[in-house]
């Protein structure tokens, strides 16, 4: 368990290191990011057992909760620590051309996003947080499309999306510091257990929906996510998979970490449900409207992740369940869709009759798709089923706007996405089939592995249900988090110290009185 | 292991080979042994259809806290017989002739999937039909909707794929009211089992009736193209390659019918559709659903009346009929429901018929447009008679079992003293009767064209399937007891009462029906008739179809003169006003809408200044943290 | 459910209901050119004039048949009716007329036009196409507000057996009493039904050329002549039935039947022929609206 | 406490900097401005989260012998955390002005809207929507013809 900060820390010395290494050896510097990114597997498939309905907490450096920082592990955050260096070695460019730099980044990359989910201490997440958008605007610019007009586009694009999330940083930044006004401790454990007192009023509120906009910003929340047509649209499909795949679902993963401990507060629900309902509804209608196959993902990217928001933001684990299904839904999905988007750019018209040059992608495309329009007996209609029945048995009509929203939208989903299925089966080829750019094999090989897991799953969905069912319990645990963050000793150090400083205020309030 | 397992997997077990043979030649005898073997495990649950148990498959799927089993009672078992009856008539029908003409066109692996798509659409209704409970219903619901997209976009025709299109958005927006109601069956009950549903209904507020009857009823009027959602359907079959035309127009749209049965009126149950008042209205939800049953009887067939391809003409009145069935069903009385169910297979009989007759005439002159077609009867007399007997059957006229089922839905409305929904179902018959004259008339009677002077009968193969069907609707027309047995069992299993039948007919203390009876007359009327005719009087001389009159003009056999173009001119004179494509415009109105919105919405994507968006949202969460949500 | 006592009734039903049907509707024909004719200020036709007519049309030397469809639609025709026949009760000769009803019937009514249709249009005639699309629109004009008579007098009945209704009616009332609005609009239909003024124009003499009857000639129009005495026949017994208690005894059910024929037919030649869409909404409109009132008056 | 003590001006600096920032971000169209304003309002967040952990009479956070036991100290928590923001903060602006330079020379402009326009003509370019000859008229996005 120790060890397992070597994942942070391995790639985080390897994206610093790998330049100066690639003086000395250009070999060296390749091979490395590749070994850091094994062994953070091997690390975490060896703990892997080790956590199930306990969740495990690590202070690092032997400082003590609440003043030490602390990793915090369980079924979530091991998920995805190990799902982040499957996924950026899935997507790992291994291009001879590529700068070394960017395997700098991605190795930063790497690492800020393993600490951002282990992570237990809301500073630390921010920290981790930038960094993440650090390496995220170079990857940007580095990644950008293949073509003349390429590079421009993606240094605008990054901009553009630096500029907004500089200002959704500055939005988290204000919400960390009104937090730390209201409760005096950034530690999620103490937080939580000082949540019900401390920010349950306005003040927390005001807090959650400036974090909710801040990494809002990554998670393709709606308002803040005007980037995201921008940035797909201007950088390698390879990328624009990893962002909306993996790193969008970081940032929600972060919001919901910080949503279940510190806000119980149903109107931060209710908020998240409106911006996803909204996001869901835009997203799949400016999709609708897309001429090419990219920035129709990307939208529907934007329905997506609102979909999971309206998921998250149900009151109790059902609403984690169904998060957590519909978030790794389309984390298996959109990758992989995004992978055999890249073999056919153009305007969607030139890619009629692409079965007949291709037909095993285009049965995968519309496997992946029946999946992600919600087919069943596909894994996509279970995680749709899970939102739209939880949705149902809410009582606040906010809910139920949200499920009218869900369904329409879904509608809509259907009319493009089969338009495009009708395209590419259509029985004559179009005039631009022969500038087609072919599909790389790796490309394939992701989408089928993506295919392949969709069908197992659908095979084994009893089984999936109870493992998501059992983390969503966990993650939304309040209680379980202190109790495993805090040994007993600290918890009664903690209310020693709260119990001292409330009788001292309690005796100035006395004294004042006897003025 | 139960014979419902043996039906599914015997239904994957085909669907395997077919998929993995599908580009061999010869796999159209494999399909028609495997609808056979389907149709021999279903007539072995027959008891099904004479008042035996129900029949569970042994395995079922825990999830989400709910058991997912299946099973088939009498409906369901009612259905799958004309399900499976259907694609086996589709699949020999394919397997000949017409097979091989199709694989010439396109290619083994365009009739490869043909056949696969048949066979799915079969596979998927039978899992829906074996539903036994709403989330099982659910997804057996969505199969069928994706079998028959693929049946549809086979067609490489322009029309027809933008059909198919329009049904699929038609098909997932019904699937999104169905599953609507359904979250809030969980919402309210906590379960999704039939039982528990059944249970909670009585206990529910007349609102929640009215909204969960509403999205129910929506999700499953979209499938069957009941009014207001009457357009996506008759395109998108009549396009389809015809069997699969044969397989959809017979089947396919009931299982909205059959999801009616199951959750409306098994479930929902009958008291409440009758005892709940629409607001504001002195409707209750019965009169509703029957209204919308009787304008779907008129406003599709007089669609159909106008319908210048014979195929669209058909698939219209599909539409129509759909709509007799659901008003037949929605008097709730045992005779008028049983009338319902007799119509679900006496259409079925015909409609295939039908659609079986166009394709033979496809086949032989390869168009269905009554521009084109006309005097046939002299070269196809086999297909002409298949056809004259399904249109007598469509107009619901006797002998044929057409008649008995619309003579119990009317008199059902008779007994329940119904003057408006009879004479709108009157209006309907008429319409069809107009209508099925035009189709016969336009396709073979009147002058040959020059260019089909030398077509001759449809090839055997084609005749085969067409003739035992009229035979079917000939047998049953006059012994409609072979049929009723199965919907009293049906009616049985709905929580009706059975209607009291024998053989011949209907057993009614004031006028039954004896169709043993009215048949033999009518054969007696007609015999009368024949004597009258062909032993009095000279004998009559044979003369060339074009040597006849015209005001002293011979017609010249080089231009051809057939009446067929605006056949019911001085009637479109008087009713083509009625055709104001308002259901259409409000289609358009719809699309416009999402269009615009779509178009709002990029504009903000795109010019939305991320700092001003950061400033909506604050004032928004501020909105909300003042409680401006609730 | 049978009510004759043997084999050799039901023989003699079968036989004697339609040669009396054809007999009487021979004289409803003579009648009826009888009343145009003094009407129009001229003696009219001999007593056996119809007959005549028909012998004629039968044994002329050229019969012209356009196929076996054109054959059969005559067949139809005429048999449509001769079936209807049987199911129309008449004093004595009711047992098999139990076996269909109201409903039933009415359908039987739509098969002689279906089978001309046929006919006609295995003609290949376009003239006569057009002029069954008349022919046929004209239908659909006037049987819709038959049938909605129909189902008022059902309705109020409570029965769809012709016999039953006749029983009711003899032991209580007749139905034109009962249901003055629907005998109305009956009456209406009825006109159209017979193929008479002012709503025959599909048939009417100066269309020979361009309607249904366009080529029919020898024994095709003698087996059109015979389907119209029996349609006189059906038309004048339905009523009879529906409204006027049917027949007790031969003298009151002759009686009552001429006298049904004899209002249409003094009608018929006041006015001039509508056209078919005229037709179609004036049958649409005052018939119908009749007739509706008629029925929300017997609920 | 009745007097508004010295925080309450520091809380109204803080909150005017966001607000000027904010205002700066939203209003203006040089893409450099655009970044000085970023700077003013992560200066004014900086600040605010300094003032959290800002005691009135607290003295430095620093555990010397001279202190008597129990005096007010100001939290150092903030102070170590606005550390790191700000050097986090310095990375970003260094890198946004790398972007802006390189956009500088290659779209000629530093006006937020012709980039803007300019970088979705290229978009839709390579993704084959907008043929590259239609340059001088930019249909951004492309979707209206093309």
């Amino acid at each position: 368990m120790d060890n397992l900060i070597l994942v942070v820390i391995l790639p985080l010395l390897a994206a610093f290191l790998m330049p100066a290494m690639a003086r000395t050896s250009e070999v060296l510097a390749r091979v490395t990011g590749l070994m850091v990114l094994f062994i953070s597997i091997i690390i975490i498939t060896s703990v892997w057992g080790s956590v199930d309905e306990q969740a495990v907490s690590y202070a690092i450096g032997g400082f003590r909760p609440p003043m030490g920082i602390v990793f915090y592990i369980d079924q979530l955050s091991l998920l995805f620590a190990l799902l982040i260096p499957v996924m950026i070695l899935l997507f790992w460019p291994w291009n001879k051309v590529t700068h070394i730099r960017e395997y700098s980044l991605m190795m930063l990359l790497t690492a800020s996003a393993s600490g951002l989910v282990l992570s237990g201490d809301l500073f630390n997440i921010y920290v981790f947080y930038e960094l993440l958008a650090v390496a995220s605007y170079g990857l940007v610019v580095a990644q950008g499309r293949a073509g003349k007009k390429g590079e421009g586009a993606a240094l605008a694009a990054s901009l553009r999306y630096l500029i907004l999330g500089a200002v959704g940083s500055v939005m988290m930044l204000i919400g960390i510091a009104i937090i730390y006004t209201q409760a005096g401790t950034l530690n999620l454990a103490h937080l939580a257990l000082l949540a019900p007192e401390k920010l349950n009023n306005m003040a927390g509120l005001s807090a959650f929906a400036l974090i909710l906009i801040g990494v809002g910003v990554k998670a393709e929340l709606f308002p803040v996510n005007t980037w995201v047509p921008e940035v797909y649209g201007a950088v390698s499909t390879r990328l624009s998979a990893l962002m909306a795949g993996l790193l969008s679902k970081l940032a929600v993963i972060v919001i919901i970490r910080v949503l279940v401990l510190l806000f119980p507060q149903p109107e931060a629900l209710q908020l998240m449900t409106i911006l996803g309902m909204l996001g869901v509804i835009s997203g799949e209608l400016v999709a609708w409207r897309s001429r090419d196959m990219i920035r129709m993902l990307s939208f529907s990217s934007i329905g997506q992740l609102g979909l999971v928001f309206v998921a998250f933001s149900i009151p109790g684990d059902m609403g984690l369940m169904a998060g957590f299904a519909v978030a790794l839904h389309h984390l298996l999905v959109k990758p992989a869709l995004f992978m055999l988007a890249s073999g056919w750019t153009g305007p969607l018209e030139s890619l009629k009759g692409a079965a007949k040059q291709s037909p095993y992608i285009a049965a995968l495309f519309v496997l992946l798709v029946m999946s992600l329009l919600g087919v069943p007996p596909l894994p996509g209609f279970w995680a749709k089923l899970l939102i739209v029945v939880n949705l149902a048995s809410q009582a606040a009509p906010v809910y139920q706007f949200a499920l009218a929203f869900v369904l329409i939208a879904t509608v809509i989903e259907a009319a493009y996405l089969y338009r495009v299925v009708m395209i590419l089966y259509h029985p004559n080829q179009g005039q631009q089939a022969s500038v087609r750019e072919k599909h790389k094999a790796f490309e394939l090989v992701i989408a089928s592995g993506a295919a392949v897991i969709l069908i197992a799953v659908a095979l084994q969905v009893q089984s999936m249900e109870t493992k998501l069912s059992s983390m969503a319990r966990q993650t939304g645990d309040r209680q379980h988090y202190i109790n495993t963050v805090f040994s007993k000793l600290d918890l009664a150090d903690i209310y020693h110290q709260n119990k001292v400083q409330q009788t001292d205020f309690r005796s100035n309030n006395q004294l004042q009185g006897s003025k | 292991m139960s014979v419902l397992d043996e039906v599914f997997i015997l239904c994957a077990l085909g669907a395997l080979v077919l998929f993995v043979f599908h580009r061999i030649r010869g796999i159209e005898k494999l399909a028609v042994v495997f609808y056979a073997a389907l149709l021999y495990l279903l007539i072995k649950m027959s008891g099904l259809g004479y008042g035996g148990e129900v029949i569970y498959s042994s395995f079922s799927l825990n999830i989400l806290g709910e058991t997912l089993q299946w099973r088939f009672d009498a409906v369901s078992w009612f259905f799958a017989i004309i399900t499976v009856a259907s694609g086996l008539f589709s699949a020999v029908f394919m397997s000949g002739k017409w097979g091989e003409s199709y694989r010439e066109k396109t290619s083994n692996a365009a009739y490869g999937t043909l056949q696969i798509a048949l066979l799915l659409n079969v596979n998927s209704m039978l899992i829906l039909l074996a539903s036994g409970d709403l989330l099982s219903l659910f997804i057996g619901w969505e199969l069928v909707s994706w079998a028959s997209f693929m049946m549809m976009a086979l067609n490489p025709d322009k029309q027809a794929r933008q059909a198919a299109i329009k049904y699929i958005v038609y098909a997932m927006a019904g699937a999104m009211a169905f599953l609507a109601a359904m979250a809030y069956v969980y919402g309210i009950t906590g379960s999704l089992q039939y039982a528990e549903l059944a249970q909670a209904s009585a206990a529910l507020s007349n609102g929640q009736i009215i909204l969960l009857s509403l999205l129910f009823f929506t999700g499953f009027a979209i499938k069957m193209g009941l009014i207001p959602f009457h357009l996506w359907q008759a395109v998108a079959y009549a396009e389809t390659p015809a069997p699969g035309a044969v397989f959809l127009g017979a089947i396919s749209a009931r299982m909205g019918l059959y999801a009616i049965i199951v959750v409306l009126i098994q479930l929902i149950g009958l008291g409440h559709l009758q005892q709940i008042h629409i607001p504001f209205t002195f409707w209750n939800l019965q009169t509703v659903l029957a209204w919308v049953g009787a304008l779907t009887t008129i406003i599709p067939t007089y669609i159909a009346l106008k319908q210048n391809d014979a195929r669209h003409l058909l698939a219209w009145h599909g539409v129509g009929q759909g709509g007799y069935m659901l008003l037949g069903l929605m008097t709730l009385n045992s005779l008028g429901s049983a009338g319902g169910l007799l119509h679900v297979f006496n259409y079925a009989t015909y409609q295939a018929a039908l659609f079986m007759t166009i394709g033979a005439v496809i086949y032989r002159t390869g168009t269905a447009n009554f521009d084109k077609l006309g005097g046939l009867v002299t070269q196809m007399p086999l297909t002409f008679m298949v056809m004259v007997f399904s249109i007598i059957g469509l107009a619901g006229l006797p002998p044929m079992n057409g008649f008995v089922s619309k003579w119990m839905v009317y008199r059902s409305l008779l007994l329940d003293g119904e003057p408006l929904l009879f004479v709108a179902a009157v209006i309907g018959t008429l319409g069809t009767i107009l209508s099925v004259y035009k189709l016969v008339h336009n396709t073979f009677l009147g002058q040959l064209r020059v260019e089909h002077q030398n077509v001759r009968e449809a090839p055997l193969s084609l005749l085969i399937p067409m003739l035992v069907l009229a035979a079917i609707m000939f047998v049953t027309g006059m012994m409609p007891g072979l049929v009723l047995d199965w919907v009293a069992s049906a009616q049985l299993a709905m929580g009706l009462v059975p209607v009291t039948y024998n053989l011949g007919g209907i057993v009614l203390a004031s006028g039954g029906l004896d169709m043993i009876w009215i048949t033999l007359i009518l054969f007696y009327g007609l015999g009368v008739g024949a004597i009258i005719f062909y032993l009095l009087g000279g004998r009559a001389k044979r003369v060339h179809q074009y040597d006849n009159y015209a005001g002293g003009h011979f017609l010249t056999s080089r231009v051809r003169y057939h009446y067929s173009h605006n056949f019911y001119a001085g009637l479109m004179h008087l009713i083509g006003g009625w055709y104001r494509g308002s259901f259409k415009k409000l289609e358009q109105a719809i699309v416009s809408l999402v269009s615009l919105l779509s178009q709002l919405s990029e504009n903000m994507y795109r010019s939305a200044q991320p700092a001003m968006m950061v400033i909506i949202v604050v004032v928004l969460s501020l909105w909300s943290i003042s409680g401006g949500i609730n | 459910m049978a009510s004759f006592n043997s084999i050799s009734e039901l023989l003699a039903q079968l036989l004697f209901m339609p040669m009396l049907a054809f007999l009487l509707g021979l004289v409803m024909v003579l009648m009826y050119r009888k009343i145009a004719a003094r009407l129009q200020r001229r003696i009219g036709p001999p007593f056996f004039q119809p007959v005549y007519d028909i012998v004629k049309l039968y044994s002329k030397d050229t019969q012209i048949s356009h196929g076996l469809i054109h054959d059969i639609g005559i067949v139809v025709a005429v048999g449509g009716y001769v079936a209807a026949v049987i199911l129309l009760p008449v004093p004595g000769m009711d047992g098999i007329a139990d076996k269909g009803g109201i409903i039933t019937l009415s359908y039987f009514l739509m098969i002689p036009s279906l089978g001309m249709a046929l006919g006609v249009g295995q003609c290949a005639n376009p003239n006569g196409s057009i002029g069954i699309s008349r022919a046929l629109t004209a239908m659909l004009a006037y049987d819709i507000p038959f049938i909605i008579v129909v189902f008022g007098v059902a309705l109020h009945y409570q029965s769809t057996s012709l016999v039953g209704m006749i029983d009711y009616q003899q032991a209580h009332q007749w139905g034109i009493f009962e249901m003055p609005l629907l005998a109305a609009a009956g009456l209406f239909a009825l006109q159209g039904m017979m193929g008479k003024h002012p709503f025959e124009i599909y048939v009417a003499p100066a269309e020979i050329a361009t309607g249904p009857m366009v080529e029919m000639s020898g024994k095709f129009m003698g087996g059109l002549f015979v389907m119209q005495s029996f349609q006189f026949y059906v038309a004048s017994v339905l009523y009879t039935s529906l409204f006027l208690g049917g027949g007790a005894n031969w003298f009151e059910f002759l009686l009552k039947i001429f006298f049904v024929v004899e209002i249409p037919m003094s009608i018929s030649f006041l006015f001039p022929r509508y056209r078919t869409e005229d037709m179609v909404r004036i049958m649409w409109k005052w018939p119908v609206m009749l007739a509706l009132i008629g029925i929300a008056f017997v609920i | 406490m009745t007097m508004p003590g010295i925080e309450v001006v520091f809380y109204t600096g803080a909150i005017g900097l966001i607000v000027i920032g904010m205002a700066g971000v939203l209003m203006v169209k040089n893409v450099f401005r655009m970044l000085l304003a970023l700077v003013l309002l992560e200066a004014g967040a900086s600040l605010l989260l300094i003032l959290s952990g800002f005691r009135e009479t607290g003295v430095a956070p620093i555990l010397l012998s001279g202190h008597a036991a129990g005096q007010l100290m100001n939290d150092p928590v903030p102070q170590a955390l606005v550390l790191t923001a700000i050097v986090i903060g310095v990375g970003i602006q260094a890198l946004a002005l790398a972007l802006i330079l390189r956009i500088k020379h290659r779209y000629h402009s530093l006006d937020m809207g012709e980039i803007r326009e300019q970088m979705e003509h290229d978009i839709a370019v390579n993704s084959g929507v907008v043929s590259p000859a239609s340059a001088q008229s930019p249909e951004p996005g492309g979707h209206h013809h093309g």
